[in-house]
């Protein structure tokens, strides 16, 4: 359980960063975990083009277990002022960790970060969706806001 | 304190198992699914072992032997409830049980658009626009969606009688109830809150209007003892794998005439009387429902969990655990931090108990309980209307069976409180 | 000959019981059910007696353990037949995965008459009075009856291709798939006639005029190795208690985008995204298209069968089979009296056999078999419309399996000339 | 199954007596057993009103096998010439003679005569349909034209 509730985990939980709403916003999105009921609404702020786009903010307002707040604000503090090719390769390697209790897939510790810390969370299969809530919120409001252009 | 005896305990094989790293298994989750005693899963392999073959179809040995073996399972469970062999409908599981209600619905509207053939007495499941469905804001998705569904497709109207904070139904909602009220359909005892519902209020309220009534027995037919003809409802429903049978058995039992006035739901083999290319008719009840080849040893082996239970007797076993729900009441009340979510006393109540712990989401509660080996359910329990109606999220939710006792309360409780230490909340 | 050890048979105790006086038993019937392997019924055992537990639902080690269990049950299945585990709904038997199929039409008419929410992609399922539907004459009333409730409920047209005097489709016909066809849905083995249907002629057509193709593979699944991508079909029904599997457990393997732009079938818990009273939105599929707890035991069960089918090899099986046919239909041509219903060769063919006996009836052939042990199958094979096009009231149906052997052939010829004396016609 | 298939069962059987649709009739039925696809067309003729009217002809045309054909026969041979009263008490016992191998009642011998030879039917529930097809036919015929008053 240690292994899970890793002191970084709980740190974040206690003391989320990055939390709340804020304008502006290319894109707002809403995502449910329709096993616990866990909500987040989250928003992007984009600078540029494409993936060259920078991420000038994710803000965001949630609820839900200390998995979730946390995944939340470690992923707000991994992915700020990066490009959104970088963030996505992030995104990717963050995936792959909570994949790699199945399949062993190794992520990159290099990139992640803080975000090593949910390695315990994938030997929990019901806790993965937990961790991704929040990332899988950031994924598709990047692509909204890119999608509509909106980024300026 | 009236209890059954733990030494039970030993013919459900699973309970005797150690999990993360050595810890005995607290089960705790009943109401989700139950487990299975020896004697269930003796019966399924004796059936496949001994006797398997296509029922109804074949003419030889083994379908003789096949076909009776299914059809004493179900005079078996109907006797169980209290109904008669051919008012009992095999379906996959109280979901597909109350589907098959809705469908009826559906299904009988369409074809009277169309007008294609229906039974006779199938006026009653014709919906036109306006119509209107009755349900409770504790029903399990079970219970809702279908009808959300079935409105969606016939311009029926969804209405609902609401709940009070202490985990009731607002029974001055009854009016709700009312000369476009088609259908009443609402849980016996609720999967979340545990209250059990006073059905004789309803089905009076719901006979002044000639609305037909359903009931979504899932968690009460395992629980109590129930006699269908006695409630006076029109359907039932509940599930075989929640009261110590297989998966992938459930059932409907409905009052012959109502049977008999209801379209199929899926089609197919063994329930037609003659087939031609252009059109086909269709056998009685139960039958009528239960198209293709059916879940043969899982009846049986449902059969042997109703045997089971009438062993040990279905007032006893609701004693039981009327005296575990008052003794884990008792427990969590005096538990800092933990509220109750549904009524707090045992009265018209069974042992799914919900709380909230202060500070705390279900989430991390049940992961603390899990490292200690107490399997509770975390989450919305399907009821995420209810959830909403008490301001939570979700709850964590602790139900008991018959093979409980209350060390298994006792386990509970000191694990709650090492949540709370733990996430420093206490 | 190529035939698979004997020594297998050992696998399967129930073939090694005896009927009807110590008569052993010669099992013909698979075709209508398959006997089980112990390996099949100690992984169901095994499930129950170690990780029994709601799966998704729940978070505890048990709920862990069931849902892995159970979604690798599907993995390994949607693997056997060339398919992704996403692209695979658990359903009870082959019967309920056309309704299901059947349904997503009805409800998307349905709800599009009404205006309510579809999915991306569903006007493929709405029908409109006119819109044709295209079977086939050699049907299993599973895959008619559920078509014709659909013309009932939505006006559409049942059209179907007829059959040739030897058993096969008759292809001059396929141009009863025009423009006004939205869906072919045809049977890929048929289980009367033991044809094997060409599959790709008809996916061409259907291709043409941009229908759906569904295809109705009980009889095709279990007995010669199926690649559901190779196929070309959109929609694959099949049903494990024909493949050495459970009872209670069948599947619908459905293209993903197909499945993606199909509404749900039944609904209630696990099927959804959002749940409110007033509304509620789905889960992509698989889950969509399963609503309330599974048949996880007899998911696991039927991976098993599977797993075991796939140590034989399917294309060993096809061949054991194969030369079994090949042995019967030239036994059967050898005894005088006897007419085999269906194609005479075993090309293209299955080993479900139907034939004639001049001047007795199937029941009386049946009942004379069955006294030396002999398990076959008489009746309209729920193929009644094909029965009616050959003439025959019922057929007497001999069907192999991987543990038949020649020797059973052989009972089987000495079986029926013994009651053509029986009963004085030889 | 020497006991299923007696003599009295397949002289009938090769043998069927009243077989044949013959005018007149006051009711027509068809009934069909939908596991086998056994079909017979039944007519009856009756003399007189209500249960005490009198069966003066049973016309039938069958497919069947041999159990569903000689019970027509029997049943004709049987219950030819009774009222409808007398027919219907036998047809009671010739249904408890069916089902006595599930509920062991006891069937009158003296009522049944060659309809005894069924006994051994008993034993075979799936052939238990066969055998009664006819008999079902028949009380469904008999009800029709009572309910009609159409026996005269
Ligand atoms: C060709 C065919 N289709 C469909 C079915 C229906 O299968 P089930 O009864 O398992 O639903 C069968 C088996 O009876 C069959 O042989
Ligand atoms: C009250 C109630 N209704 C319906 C259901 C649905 O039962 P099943 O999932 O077995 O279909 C459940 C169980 O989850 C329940 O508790």
């Amino acid at each position: 359980m240690d292994a899970l509730y890793q002191e970084i985990i709980l740190d974040h939980y206690r003391n989320p960063v990055g939390k709340g709403l804020r304008e502006p916003h290319e894109a707002e999105v809403h995502h449910v975990n329709p096993t616990c009921g866990d909500e987040i609404t989250l928003r992007v702020h984009l600078a540029g083009d494409g993936e060259d786009a920078r991420i000038e903010d994710i803000s965001y307002d949630n609820q839900g277990c200390s998995i979730s707040q946390a995944s939340a604000s470690v992923m707000y503090e991994l992915l700020l002022h990066h490009t959104v090719a970088e963030a996505l390769a992030t995104h990717e390697q963050f995936l792959a960790l909570m994949n790699s209790a199945t399949d062993g897939s190794a992520a990159d510790e290099e990139v992640l970060g803080d975000a090593l810390a949910f390695s315990g969370v994938a030997k929990y299969p019901a806790r993965v969706k937990c961790a991704l809530l929040s990332w899988m919120a950031w994924k598709d409001a990047v692509s909204q806001a890119l999608a509509h252009g909106g980024a300026r | 304190m009236t209890l059954l005896d733990p030494a039970l305990r030993a013919d459900f094989p699973i309970l005797s198992r150690t999990v993360r790293g050595g810890k005995p298994l607290v089960y705790l989750d009943t109401a989700a699914t139950s487990q299975k005693p020896v004697a269930v899963l003796e019966a399924e392999r004796e059936f496949y072992e001994q006797r398997n073959a296509a029922v109804h179809r074949g003419a030889h040995f083994l379908a003789e032997q096949a076909t009776d073996a299914f059809e004493s399972a179900r005079s078996i469970i109907a006797g169980f409830v209290g109904g008669r062999p051919q008012e009992l409908v095999f379906t996959r599981n109280a979901t597909e049980s109350l589907n098959l209600v809705t469908h009826a619905f559906s299904s009988a509207t369409a074809k009277h658009a169309h007008g294609a053939p229906l039974p006779e007495g199938a006026e009653r499941f014709v919906l036109r626009p306006g119509d209107e469905v009755v349900v409770t804001e504790m029903e399990h998705h079970a219970n809702l969606v279908p009808w959300q569904e079935l409105c969606d497709m016939t311009g029926a109207v969804l209405r609902w009688i609401g709940l009070t904070d202490d985990g009731r139904l607002d029974l001055a909602d009854l009016d709700v109830i009312t000369e476009r009220t088609r259908v009443v359909s609402f849980v016996h005892q609720s999967n979340i809150l545990g209250t059990i519902n006073p059905v004789a209020p309803i089905v009076a309220r719901a006979r002044e209007v000639g609305a037909l009534v359903v009931l979504d027995a899932c968690q009460s037919v395992p629980h109590v003892p129930v006699d269908v003809h006695a409630l006076g409802v029109d359907l039932v429903a509940f599930s075989g794998h929640k009261m110590l049978g297989p998966t992938g058995v459930g059932c409907l039992w409905g009052r012959a005439e109502v049977l008999a006035s209801m379209p199929p739901f899926n089609t197919g083999g063994s329930m037609i009387a003659v087939v031609t290319m252009e059109r086909s008719t269709f056998a009685d009840p139960p039958q009528r429902f239960e198209a293709g080849t059916p879940n043969v040893a899982q009846a049986i082996g449902l059969a042997a969990a109703v045997q089971y239970l009438d062993k040990l007797g279905m007032p006893a076993v609701a004693a039981h655990e009327h005296t575990l729900t008052e003794y884990a009441l008792a427990a969590l009340a005096d538990a800092p931090g933990v509220r109750i979510i549904g009524p707090s006393t045992a009265e018209d109540r069974g042992g799914a108990i919900s709380f909230a712990v202060d500070g705390l989401h279900p989430h991390d509660v049940g992961q603390v309980l899990d490292d200690e080996g107490i399997a509770v359910r975390v989450g919305h329990h399907c009821a995420w209307p209810t959830c909403r109606r008490y301001g939570v999220p979700a709850t964590t939710r602790a139900s008991v069976g018959l093979y409980n006792q209350p060390a298994d309360i006792d386990a509970l409780v000191v694990g709650v409180r090492r949540a709370q230490r733990f996430f420093g909340v206490a």
